[in-house]
């Protein structure tokens, strides 16, 4: 399926009092996630680094709005940060042996870990470089707007048109998810099942 | 799942034994300690866990003991009357009755039919106290916060009126051996019918609030459940055993004081569990306001005291005289050497036996249903450590 | 600068879609002041209301009738030495009330209390409510862990899988509410608040009356999910005194144990304003389109200051009566001062109404319209603000599995048939 | 400052990606490790929705909530693993797990 170019996207829309994603909040954003999953590699206690995840969860969703995808900004919220995080935080909390935080935190190879995971951002960054010219210059600068619903439905055509996606061209996908899902959910209670 | 069903009595030894978790999960002993909210006193459990069920219990009982049947070996027999008071203060009253009618039994001596007649109105009236104190600090326990209050104002009547016979409101001291220290006061029948009328509708109240309470139902059903064969091996009486459906009750069976010229019936539950023993108790409320509607009619005139001489020496010999406290079967063993001092007495306080169906009652259900099932026994703890 | 604060004025639309930072702000400050304001009359509302539920008069005290009450409490709180456990996570024992204070305010930003009287009008208003209201959890989990005791760990596990487990419960009712909102002529439903409003006012018709036993059935789920949701009344088994202590904020005191009180009020009005949102035509007086007529109008927009003139009544009956002993005289002017405050009220506000009838385009008219849309909200949470201390009074405590069988077994089935059932009459009738 | 183009997004995105492959390279515990695939899964999502803005067209968005799904599933399934595993062994260190069969 081809990606239909939307013509309307070259038109320049008048940005209106304040656009949505200024720069200083993007950064803001972007820094936040980022410093979020340091914290998350680093921390001694699995809680701090459990925390840091929510901040990084919490910050990514701020970017979805800042790309006018607030449906997905939301259902991070509501599954990411509301579900898995407390399943985490449970399995912390019920697996909390005192003996994990005295041990040594990284593995003995971990400068192999380190190096490799160098090499795939040497690869990141070819890629971009290299890459950048394929992306036509005007695609890549995203027009703003301070009326988020204008712009969404410029973008995306009249409301409900997720709704006739998710359920429309994606239907098999949907119900594949579902099928996903249930097996996930007898995996999990069969495993830690005490007493069968 | 409830309670095993064993075979009568149990032996004790096997018992730990016998209760092998799957996979070793880390069992965990906790100890509903003395400082319990729920304790009704210093009562400390030891509850062995399995997560959140209870594999087992162990009451440590001692921390009220105040040795009274030994100070009772050397106080005369007048002298300790009021000790009995302070052993089930909720229930004061019927403590007094108890010992007096014994050692009246031992003097063979017969109280006044008027003495008899307000021995059985002061008991009746304290059953209900007594039955409203156990419901209001029970539902507090499951839960529901407003009985409590209801009860306590409706006991405040009762207290009233002992205050008013005998000066003293929970630790009455109101009978002497032979018969009544005190003659009614002058409105004591009115104020006792006025009583009658006053606290008919309020028990209404709490049923209303409890009985048909989809949560009340869903807390107490099927909760602590003791078959009669248990109760009876582990010789519990009172409303614990009329409600798992053996009809028993000290009061028909062997009347005393004035209880066989009164008709009244004795409300048997069927499944044992904490709901029917809250029926039961409610019910006997009931019963006993009819009983006292029946006496304060017909108190027959003369003396309320039989003739016993001023320096009670009874003869040698020992006997044993129970009555039907609120909470169970309460009896009084008094060995006398001739001399003025008791050679031994020995008090069988209700409380004290059904205390061992906790462990009974109590395997298998949860740690919120341990906190239901103390309650329901309607244990007093200074009965229990005597 | 100024137009753009003025430019505002006239626009009916709300302050965070016509991109106004400055005046959405304003409503942010005015909406937290009310919800502080709320949470301490609720506070003391809930104190003599117990109190009169178990025939005891409550705080009579602090100022006439105890209505100084929650100033001292807060006061009292304030003073408290600040105890934190020994070898708690310092970091994470700080942060715990602030999620579970960021969950329950930050719900206040989609609530309508009025067609433009809302901080910002999200086209996924309910979506970012069931977000936001599952982040409550977290910092209920992160409280019991960071206490360090055995007692307030169980108790934190034990209230978050209840809310968990109804949060499920909870947002099949919402799917089924704006289920509803999709069946006028486009079609196309809304999730943002205001528009499910709008819906019912469109469809002329309440949605907790629509099909009738399906509205009504999705509104009595999500009334009981609510009330284990915020570990309120017979679903408070986190404060089960008789077992586990005080749940996770046993080890918590002084000021940061009141940030989880607040949190706790907060998220009971903002929960049951939901309710009110989606199943009781949020600000619509009743019967707006049948009683048109505008001798109904201006009937209607007297209410407010009817009710403040009966509160008024009320504190002037209560001071009164208040015995003339000198003991009483510092409590008798309190409320006398009081009562004559809710006087002024309600005369300011029987002075717009009557305004506002006279000149349509005035301000006044749209200021007493304003009022009228705030007022029948508040007036809808303030019935259901009662039903919570009504059930505290009056329900004993589920027991821990019986609630999770209750939230699972019962509500979630009846949940899902609701919403299939509402599905399918939707399709046969549009 | 220079207008966001979609090039910060993948840029932001990529940073992500690295900091969950070393999370999950180097950390011994096994639940630092789920939480690094989490990252990792995010950065992917994070992709998807700015290619989507980039395109205009919502296929990416529907595409992420699929993620999102798998996500949940795949931290479910590898909890319970852990649980089952911890009540046996007493450990989650990475190095000790070890058997494929307990």
């Amino acid at each position: 399926m081809n990606p239909v170019v939307n013509s309307a996207l070259n038109t320049t829309i008048d940005p209106g009092m304040a656009p949505v994603a200024t720069p200083f909040f993007f950064y803001l954003l972007a820094g936040l996630a980022i410093a979020g999953g340091v914290f998350v590699i680093t921390r001694r206690n699995s809680v701090h680094s459990a925390l840091a995840l929510i901040v990084t969860l919490l910050s990514v969703a701020g970017l979805y709005l800042m790309l006018y995808a607030p449906f997905v900004a939301a259902t991070q919220i509501i599954v990411y940060a509301g579900g898995i995080m407390v399943l985490f935080l449970f399995v912390i909390m019920l697996v909390n042996i005192e003996r994990v935080s005295k041990e040594r935190r990284f593995n003995r190879i971990w400068p192999a870990g380190v190096s490799a995971a160098c090499a795939l951002m040497a690869l990141f960054v070819f890629a971009f470089v290299k890459g950048k010219a394929l992306f036509p210059d005007r695609l890549m600068t995203l027009r703003e707007s301070s009326n988020t619903q204008e712009i969404a439905t410029m973008l995306y055509g009249e409301r409900g048109k997720m709704g006739q996606y998710t359920f429309g061209q994606y239907t098999f996908t949907f119900e594949i998810a579902s099928l996903l899902l249930l097996v996930a959910i007898l995996g999990a209670v069969i495993m830690t099942k005490k007493k069968m | 799942m409830n309670a095993p069903t064993n075979d009568g009595t149990q032996d004790v030894s096997k018992r730990w034994l016998s209760e092998k978790p799957y996979l070793d999960s880390n069992e965990l002993i906790i100890n509903m300690g003395p400082q319990h909210p729920a304790t009704h006193g210093v009562l400390r459990v030891i509850l062995k866990l399995d997560g959140e069920r209870v594999l087992g219990t162990e009451c440590v009982i001692g921390y009220l003991h105040r040795g009274v049947e030994k100070i009772a070996e050397n106080r005369t027999y007048a002298m300790f009357n009021p000790y009995v008071d302070r052993m089930d203060y909720v229930a004061a009253v019927s403590n007094g009755l108890g010992y007096c009618e014994a050692v009246e039994k031992l003097l063979n001596v017969e109280a006044p039919p008027r003495a008899k007649y307000i021995r059985v109105i002061l008991t009746e009236l304290n059953r209900i106290a007594s039955h409203q104190l156990w419901l209001g600090t029970h539902a507090l326990d499951i839960g529901a916060m407003t009985p409590l209050f209801y009860t306590f104002r409706d006991r405040e009547e009762i207290l009233k009126i002992f205050e008013r016979y005998c000066g003293a409101r929970l630790t009455t001291h109101a009978f002497r051996i032979g018969g009544c220290q005190y003659e009614t006061y002058a409105g004591f029948e009115k104020d006792v019918k006025k009583f009658l009328t006053f606290v008919a509708p309020k028990i209404d109240e709490y049923e209303a609030l409890l009985t048909t309470n989809r949560i009340w139902m869903e807390r107490t059903k099927n909760v602590g459940v003791i078959s009669a064969a248990d109760a009876i091996a582990l010789g519990v009486t009172g409303p614990v055993l009329r409600a798992s459906g053996v009809k028993w009750d000290l009061r028909k069976a062997q009347p005393y004081a004035a209880y066989s010229d009164f008709d009244f019936e004795i409300p048997v539950g069927t499944k044992g569990d904490t709901y029917d023993r809250y029926l039961v108790r409610m019910a006997e409320m009931r019963q006993s306001l009819g009983i006292i509607e029946q006496a304060v009619n017909v108190i027959p005139e003369g003396p309320i005291m039989a003739k016993v001489p001023k320096v009670i020496k009874p003869p040698v010999g020992e006997i044993y005289h129970s009555i039907e406290a609120p909470k169970g079967e309460l009896g009084y063993f008094i060995v006398s050497d001739g001399s003025t001092q008791p050679y031994r007495l020995r008090v069988r306080p209700p409380s004290f036996v059904n205390l061992q169906a906790l462990d009974i009652m109590v395997r298998g259900l949860l740690v919120a249903d341990v906190v239901a099932v103390i309650g329901t026994i309607d244990i007093v703890l200074g009965e229990v450590d005597r | 600068m100024l137009n753009f604060v003025m430019s505002y004025l006239g626009s009916t639309v709300t302050p965070g879609q016509a991109g106004n930072q400055f005046w959405a702000l304003i409503y942010v400050l005015i909406i937290f002041a009310g919800v502080s304001v709320a949470v301490v009359a609720m506070n003391w509302i809930e104190r003599k209301a117990l109190a009169h539920f178990q025939i005891r008069l409550g705080p009579m005290r602090v100022g006439p009738h105890g209505l100084l009450q929650p100033i001292a409490d807060a006061l009292k709180l304030m003073l408290k030495e600040d105890i934190i456990p020994a070898e708690a996570d310092q970091f994470v024992f700080w942060v715990a009330p602030l999620i579970g204070l960021l969950a329950a305010f930050a719900v206040y930003t989609v609530i309508p209390f009025g067609p433009s009287q809302a901080v910002s009008d999200m086209n996924i208003g309910i979506l970012f409510m069931l977000g936001v209201s599952s982040l409550g959890a977290l910092g209920i989990v992160v409280a019991g862990w960071a206490s360090n005791s055995h007692y307030p760990l169980i108790g934190a596990l034990r209230s978050t899988a209840q809310m968990v487990s109804y949060e499920v419960a909870m947002g099949l009712a919402v799917v089924s509410a704006v289920l509803m909102t999709s069946l006028n002529s486009t079609g196309t439903g809304t999730l943002s608040m205001i528009g499910i409003v709008q819906a019912q006012q469109q469809q002329g018709i309440w949605f907790i009356f629509k099909f009738f036993p399906l509205g009504l059935l999705a509104f009595v789920i999500f009334a009981i999910a609510m009330i284990a949701e915020t570990n309120r009344a017979p679903f408070d088994m986190a404060e089960a005194e008789s077992e586990l202590t005080a749940g996770y904020h046993t080890e918590y005191s002084g000021l940061r144990w009141s940030l989880f009180m607040l949190a706790e009020y907060a998220a009971m009005i903002a929960v049951s304003s939901i309710a009110v949102t989606l199943w009781l035509g949020g600000w619509m007086r009743p019967f707006p389109n049948l009683l048109q007529a505008p001798a109904w109008q201006f009937t209607f927009s007297l209410f407010p200051g009817l009710t403040f003139l009966g509160l008024a009544a009320i504190a002037g009956f209560g001071t009164a009566r208040m015995p003339a002993h000198s003991f009483f005289r510092i409590q008798r002017i309190g409320l006398g001062v009081f009562a004559s405050l809710l006087g002024s009220i309600a005369l300011l506000l029987l002075l717009i109404a009557v305004a506002g009838r006279s000149a349509d385009t005035s301000i006044a008219a749209r200021f007493s319209e304003g009022i009228d849309y705030v007022y029948w909200f508040v007036l809808k949470v303030a019935i259901f603000m009662y039903l919570f201390i009504w059930y505290r009074a009056t329900w004993p405590r589920y027991r821990f599995d019986q609630l999770m069988r209750v939230g699972w077994k019962v509500l979630l089935p009846i949940s899902l048939g609701v919403l299939i059932a509402t599905a399918i009459v939707g399709v046969i009738i549009s | 400052m220079v207008p966001i183009t979609t090039f910060h997004y993948l840029v932001v995105a990529a940073a992500l990606f690295v900091l969950g492959v070393i999370g999950v390279l180097t950390r011994r515990n096994v639940v630092i490790v789920l939480m690094s695939i989490e990252l990792i899964l995010n950065a992917v999502n994070l992709n998807l929705v700015a290619f989507s803005r980039m395109w205009g067209n919502l296929n990416g968005q529907v595409f992420s909530i699929f993620i999102t799904v798998d996500a949940a599933a795949e931290a479910a399934a590898g909890l319970g693993i852990l649980i089952a595993f911890f009540r046996n062994k007493e450990t989650i260190n990475v190095d000790e797990i070890d058997l494929l069969k307990w």
